[in-house]
């Protein structure tokens, strides 16, 4: 029995029975179970990911067959390094917000919805971040796009609310009716919605053994529609420009643990899927041929547009949480501009270290930016208003919580020896190594666009008086878990030199590891069953209607 | 050989029937009928996927589109406004 | 007594329509339907009916046939093809008015009866019932009279005489 | 009549694109067989020859989506019970569903002739969904469909009488939610099941797993005494009608009385 | 000659629902159109299950009661918009 | 004899089929030959008795004598049987709904209208 | 005109309402204003989108014999496994979109929750009055 494969495959199914069980809790008439419930899943989520992390850096990507069937014919979870890592940082600052919402606690009048959809959207976060089934992550990603609507819209008697939750409902709605279609038509094209044997089927080379192998005219249409469809969720997940427009609305109406969440961990999904896409699926050289630079340099095009606007827009913000998403958008770009390295082909480092960096960033973000959202709750809650006129000076009697703030914001602008540097390096020495000097100034550019915005929060939270500083809130605890993230963003910088290659095999995960991948998938099909794939294979490519 | 020409007109028939009803329920300013419509094309649907050999969706599709959406459309149009405006 | 009675009604009518639907009588169809059937008994039992005693009479059944089958025959045949001769004729003649057809039956189930009656014949759709006068309202194609005593004669003096002996 | 230009011009033009599309008939158009995938689900959904994967149900749809890709259904039903959460979430406190004023049962609704309908064709309804739910591993049908037929008995009472009188038969949306959270409770121990099994006597079983897979030895009995229930997918469809028939009649509870009184908020 | 009869008269069906989605169409009132949808819904209800006369395929013929049932749904749902303009009442 | 009986059945079983075929035909022309809500209704109440329940019988008496359809063909009478029986009585119920509703919200007049004993505003 | 020629027309006929009835509910999702009519707009185009992923699983006739619902009715013996694999339309689509019908259902209720909510702060549907929000 192998305790981390039990837990992986047990993992999500888990979570969601403890999500049912909370409004039992809630007729049984306790609020305390209510909280313990969600806290055990919580913790039961960072157990399960940790094991799994340590596994894959052990052995290698795992795979769980759901119902014992294997990859193709049912579901699987097929972790590597890169969808262990993102899931690890995810159930971590899952656990931290879980803590948080206890403090929380009064801005909630009836939790027992609240923590349901909570862990609704861990669920839906992880399932996305492991599955290896391309319609079930369209199953994922309405989980969390449920929950997420329902907490955006959570505190309802803010008209805001309601209207960003129902822009963003409507939209994102459209979004993954689209990424069904998408999946449709890869089944169409492929025969197959899993994702190791789409790896394999859209690379005839490997099937032929012939680099020549023709692509039928086709089916690159066909990959290429599914792409730009799909592309499009995930790019509305993660806020890229232009489908940025819904973000700085949704997250701050949030309730503040929900912001840090959104923020934090729901746009790693789409970036994280992105990578997926384009790199293990549509990797180099694959059924999308030429047009998979064409669609990378678009992401990155966008990237750059959307790294500026977010820097630029937060400028003229007022609202402190509204200023914090437009920074999410603006490191979305950074992230995006990393993970798009795969046009310079050709250049395998460049594009390994583009990548490691936009990893790293990935991490640094969710870390920093959902521990400054919960600090920004912190001091809302001391002013009692969101605007930066009426918070200056709360900082002064929450030390920790305004040293965490400072440190989170060097990190995001990217200061050694915080992670936020390593991130933005690495990013930058990727481009430079394919010889693009604009990439590193155009990445000084928005940090240094993005700085006016930081310092103005600094120095409305610390270094100005005259706020309203109505109700201070006695339950200080909260600054040490605010703390304690903010010493994790030392910590990752500091010993960044050890952890290195966790990154970089997250990386090669992407670049180079869909080989590994997709021989995972195709050594776990039992040697009877394989000639099924390599039938529909041989046909698609034949042109052959099935 | 007919027997088949004849189901596949009945499918073309449905789905062009369908194209009017989507078009009245997009167009149509009263809501209410635009419900209706939408209800019709559901409808349409549901032969459709019967003729399309799927009598499972048929049986999860129409509960869902011609019964309840509508129902639920037509309450949120009873507590709100019944017609769009120009 | 009642109750138990009227959940044994319930039940077994339940039951066989969920037999005649399932289509077979192997042993899982048989318990399946018992357990359907005896939670739909207890839920309805105070909803479906009022006076369980009436379906145990074989009296009611008899007429229940002979109403079906005098109903389907010749009701029917002649009220189609009095309204097809209508859509089909080149002007298309009517006469409609909306009508007062009184009746005297006191259970929902005779009044019921009767209404579904009136509005399965084609030419004749009760619009309306007013319970405290006992009057049906009826939208009648070939108005031949308004006057609710002679309607009554037209429309509905058969139906309410079979279904008082079925249901009241 | 503008509308019906508009009209002539769509119709027109789908008919003459497709003249044009039969030309170049690719991937999209249906052909004569099916791809290898589905023929593996439809071999194998039940093969006393291929005893390695099989199903042992009938019904390939029921056998995928409750089996082959059982943990898309299991997250489908959580989709639809967040989004009754959500609703939940955002009414609470603006319904209340205790009677204010009196409640006639004669005045409120429809007319008589209509109750009275309803109340006998009732128990014919849920017998037939109760029929499609239980066959759900035999004939077309399942969980959702037999759950959602039987909803109609609720949706139809609601309107045809009043939210009223549901409820003062005891039909509340807590009620509702409690049945609601035991029939998804029961889904996912179902799927779960024979994990715990293998877990108890030493083997290793997979997360819904139904029949013996190779491996994995633990499995649930495909049929009783000669009674075939395809392991865990009775189970699942028993479950599933549970939990959509009490979900949608949450949905409209909640939707009805939005607005009817309660504390307004907070 | 079943089988021919059968055809024939599920091709009478479908000039039935052509014909009442163009009463649909052209309306005018509300009423008038839930009475084609009736209509339609009736007719679909027959030539569904002719077709599965014809395919030979007895379990096709369950899709026909739901489509009974929810079309009443559809028909109380209006009436009593109509009637109430609130459904829960 | 039993041939005989098998005989009878099928004729009858396609006769009811064929006639409500040619009346669902009748009932969509009523439907233009009438422009008013409340003449319509009776077309429908056609489309309903001799256009569905009908031939709806006339399928389940057919498919008993059916050898084609295999071991469900009970299934099949007993589906349509019971479907039949569920329009006979729910439709009349919605028919009757529905045009309580419209009258009473007013929504069409009685057109041509001799007279309306209910709500004499309406008529004409 | 031969049979054939005939039949794919007639397929294709479907297939291009569908892509039709598509484009005009995208239309009607962005380009109307009112709130319900996008929430119908969204159903129409969900349940077009299903309909698009059940054609793919279609199999055309093979000699006037018609393709068959993917449900084995008889024993399953050889004969009929191959027999049923030869005919059944295929399953994985069905499937797919009876997941994708219950999520759509689910998402239109939330969305007609929140309508109602929407409704009671701004006291109109209308999306292009409704603009507290900068975006």
């Amino acid at each position: 029995m192998d305790l981390a494969l039990n837990l992986l495959g047990l993992l999500t199914p888990v979570l969601i029975i403890h999500a049912f069980a909370i409004p039992i809790a809630k007729i049984v008439g306790s609020r305390k179970l209510q909280y313990a419930l969600a806290l055990s899943a919580s913790l039961f989520g960072v157990l399960s990911t940790t094991m799994v992390l340590d596994k894959v850096y052990r052995e290698g990507p795992i795979i769980y067959l759901y119902g014992g069937w294997p990859p193709h014919f049912g579901i699987v979870y097929e972790v590597d390094s890169l969808n262990a890592l993102i899931g690890l940082l995810t159930a971590w600052i899952m656990l931290a917000i879980v803590v948080y919402s206890y403090w929380y606690r009064h801005h909630l009048d009836d939790p027992t919805w609240y923590y349901t959809l909570l862990i609704g959207l861990e669920t839906g976060i992880i399932g996305c971040l492991y599955t290896g089934d391309a319609f079930n992550l369209f199953v994922m990603i309405e989980v969390l796009s449920i929950s997420a609507y329902g907490l955006v819209a959570y505190h309802r008697d803010r008209a805001e609310a309601i209207e960003a939750a129902a822009k963003y409902a409507l939209i994102g709605a459209v979004a993954t009716t689209f990424y069904f279609t998408a999946v449709v038509l890869l089944y169409a094209g492929y025969g197959s919605v899993n994702m190791g044997v789409l790896a394999y089927a859209t690379r005839p080379w490997l099937l032929f053994s012939s680099p020549l192998a023709r692509v039928p005219d086709t089916l690159k249409y066909l990959s290429l529609l599914s792409i730009a469809l799909s592309l499009w969720v995930f790019t509305y997940k993660s806020a890229l420009f232009p489908n940025h427009f819904w973000l700085p609305d949704a997250h701050p109406e949030a309730p503040t643990p929900v912001s840090a969440a959104l923020s934090g961990l729901v746009v790693n999904v789409g970036v994280y899927a992105t990578a997926r896409f384009l790199y293990t699926i549509f990797g180099e050289n694959s059924a999308l041929g030429e047009y998979r630079s064409i669609v990378m340099f678009a992401l990155f095009l966008l990237g750059v547009v959307s790294g500026f606007i977010g820097a630029l827009m937060m400028m003229k913000q007022d609202d402190i949480k509204r200023l914090l998403a437009y920074s999410t958008i603006s490191h979305m770009g950074i992230a995006y501009m990393g993970i798009s390295a795969g046009f310079l082909t050709g250049n395998d480092t460049a594009v390994k270290y583009a990548v490691a960096g936009g990893v790293i960033h990935v991490v640094a973000h969710s870390i920093a930016k959902s521990m400054l959202f919960m600090a920004s709750g912190v001091f809302i809650d001391a002013a009692g208003s969101r605007n930066l006129d009426d918070i200056k000076g709360v900082g002064r009697h929450y030390p920790l919580a305004s040293a965490s703030m400072i440190l989170g914001f060097l990190s995001l602008a990217g200061f050694i020896p915080l992670i936020g540097f390593y991130s933005k390096r690495y990013i930058a020495q990727g481009y430079l190594n394919a010889g693009s000097a604009l990439v590193p100034v155009l990445l000084i550019a928005i940090s240094a666009l993005s700085l006016p915005g930081y310092l103005k929060v600094v120095s409305a939270v610390l270094f100005s008086t005259g706020g309203k500083q109505t109700g201070l809130i006695k339950e200080k605890w909260i600054e040490y878990l605010l703390f304690g993230m903010t010493l994790s963003l030392i910590a990752l910088g500091v010993v960044f030199q050890y952890t290195w290659s966790i990154y970089e095999s997250a990386s090669n995960a992407l670049v180079n590891g869909y080989n590994v991948y997709l021989e995972r998938t195709l050594e776990n099909i039992p040697p009877d069953l394989k000639g099924f794939i390599y039938n529909e294979l041989i046909r698609a490519y034949a042109g052959v209607k099935p | 050989m007919y027997a088949e020409t004849i189901v596949y007109l009945i499918m073309a028939v449905v789905s062009l029937l369908s194209v009017v009803a989507v078009y009245l329920a997009i167009v149509e300013r009263d809501l209410i009928k635009a419900v209706i419509y939408s209800a019709l094309q559901s409808g349409f649907y549901a032969v459709l996927y019967y003729l399309l050999m799927a009598p499972d969706i048929v049986l999860v599709y129409l509960p869902v589109a011609v019964g309840l959406i509508p129902g639920v459309l037509i309450v949120l149009i009873s507590k709100t406004e019944r017609w769009e405006k120009e | 007594m009642a109750k138990p009675l009227n959940s044994m009604v319930v039940a077994v009518l339940a039951f066989s329509v969920y037999i005649v639907f399932s289509g077979s009588v192997s042993t899982y169809d048989l318990l399946t339907g018992v357990i359907v059937a005896t939670t739909t008994g207890v839920l309805f039992s105070s909803i479906t009916l009022q006076n369980p005693w009436k379906t145990l009479s074989p009296r009611r059944w008899y007429y229940t046939l002979r109403y079906a089958a005098r109903y389907f025959t010749i009701d029917e045949t002649k009220a189609h093809l009095d309204v097809i001769k209508r859509i089909l004729h080149p002007k298309a003649p009517v006469n409609p008015a909306i009508v007062k057809v009184p009746f005297g039956v006191e259970s929902d189930y005779a009044k019921t009866a009767i209404a579904c009656s009136i509005t399965n014949t084609p030419g004749t759709v009760v619009v309306e019932i007013d319970e405290v006068e006992k009057v049906f309202y009826v939208h009648w194609i070939d108005a031949k009279t308004l006057d609710p005593v002679k309607a009554r004669e037209e429309i509905s003096l058969v139906f309410e005489k079979y279904s008082k002996k079925i249901f009241d | 009549m503008r509308r019906i230009t508009e009209l002539a011009v769509i119709i027109s033009l789908i008919l003459g694109v497709s003249v044009l599309l039969v030309l170049a008939a690719s991937i999209l158009i249906p052909g004569v067989e099916v791809r290898q995938l589905a023929f593996f689900y439809l071999y194998t959904t039940i093969n006393p020859w291929f005893q390695n994967y099989t199903v042992n149900s009938p019904e390939a749809v029921t056998a995928i989506v409750w089996d082959y890709r059982g943990l898309d259904t299991l997250f489908e039903t959580s989709v639809f019970y967040l989004a009754l959460i959500a609703g939940l979430a955002l009414a609470r406190g603006l319904f209340s569903e205790t009677l204010q004023g009196s409640f006639n049962e004669k005045t409120s609704g429809l007319s008589t002739i209509v109750k009275t309908v309803t109340r006998v064709t009732a128990p014919m309804i849920i017998a037939v969904g109760a029929s499609i739910g239980l066959h759900g591993h035999l004939t077309p049908g399942g969980g959702f469909q037999g759950g959602a037929t039987i909803a109609v008995i609720p949706l139809v009472f609601i309107v045809v009488y009043s939210a009223f009188f549901l409820i003062a038969r005891g039909v509340t949306s807590n009620k509702m939610l409690v049945l609601r959270s035991i029939g998804l409770l029961g889904i996912g121990f179902i799927s779960i099941a024979t994990f715990l099994i293998g877990l108890a006597i030493g083997r290793f079983a997979y997360v819904f797993q139904n029949m013996p897979k190779p491996g994995a030895i633990v499995g649930l009995p495909a049929d009783i005494n000669g009674a075939l229930i395809s392991g865990t997918l009775w189970f699942f469809n028993l479950f599933e009608m549970i939990a959509v028939a009490a979900g949608f009649t949450i949905a409209f509870i909640i939707l009805l009385l939005a607005g009817r009184g309660g504390s307004g908020g907070r | 000659m079943i089988w021919e009869i059968v055809l024939f008269v599920s091709i009478l069906y479908l000039i039935n629902i052509v014909l009442l989605t163009i009463i649909v169409f052209k309306g005018p009132t509300i009423g008038d159109q839930v009475l084609a949808i009736d209509g339609i819904t009736y007719g679909s209800i027959v030539l569904l299950i002719l077709f599965s006369v014809y395919f030979k395929e007895p379990i096709l013929t369950v899709v026909a009661i739901p489509l009974a049932l929810w079309v009443y749904a559809l028909d109380i749902y209006v009436s009593k918009y109509l009637e109430r303009g609130d459904l829960g009442a | 004899m039993l041939d005989l009986f098998i005989l009878i059945i099928r004729y009858i079983s396609l006769a009811l089929i064929t006639l409500g075929g040619f009346a669902s035909v009748v009932a969509a022309i009523g439907f233009y030959r009438f422009k008013n809500f409340y003449l319509r209704l009776h077309p429908l109440t056609i489309n309903t008795i001799w256009g569905c329940v009908f031939p709806l019988t006339g399928i389940s008496l057919l498919t008993i004598i059916l050898e084609e359809l295999g071991a469900y063909k009970w299934f099949m009478a007993g589906a349509s049987f019971i479907t039949a029986l569920i329009v006979l009585m729910l439709a009349p119920a919605g028919s009757h709904a529905i045009a309580r509703g419209v009258h009473k919200s007013r929504t069409a007049r009685v057109k041509p209208c001799i007279a309306d004993l209910l709500d004499k505003d309406l008529c004409g | 005109m031969d049979a054939e020629f005939i039949n794919t027309y007639l397929l294709l006929v479907t297939l291009t309402s569908l892509l039709a009835n598509a484009i005009i509910s995208i239309y009607g999702l962005f380009f109307k204003p009112h709130y319900t009519k996008k929430v119908i707009a969204l159903t129409i185009l969900s349940d077009t989108m299903n309909t698009f992923a059940i054609y793919l699983g279609y199999r055309t006739w093979v000699n006037g014999v018609n393709p068959r619902p993917p449900v084995l009715t008889s024993t399953p013996t050889e004969k009929s496994i191959s027999e049923f694999t030869a005919r059944a339309v295929d399953p994985l689509p069905q499937a797919l979109v009876l997941t994708a019908v219950v999520i759509g259902l689910a998402v239109t209720l939330f969305l007609v929750f929140l309508g109602y909510i929407l409704y009671t702060h701004y006291k109109t549907l209308d999306m292009r009055e409704i603009k507290k929000l900068k975006g």
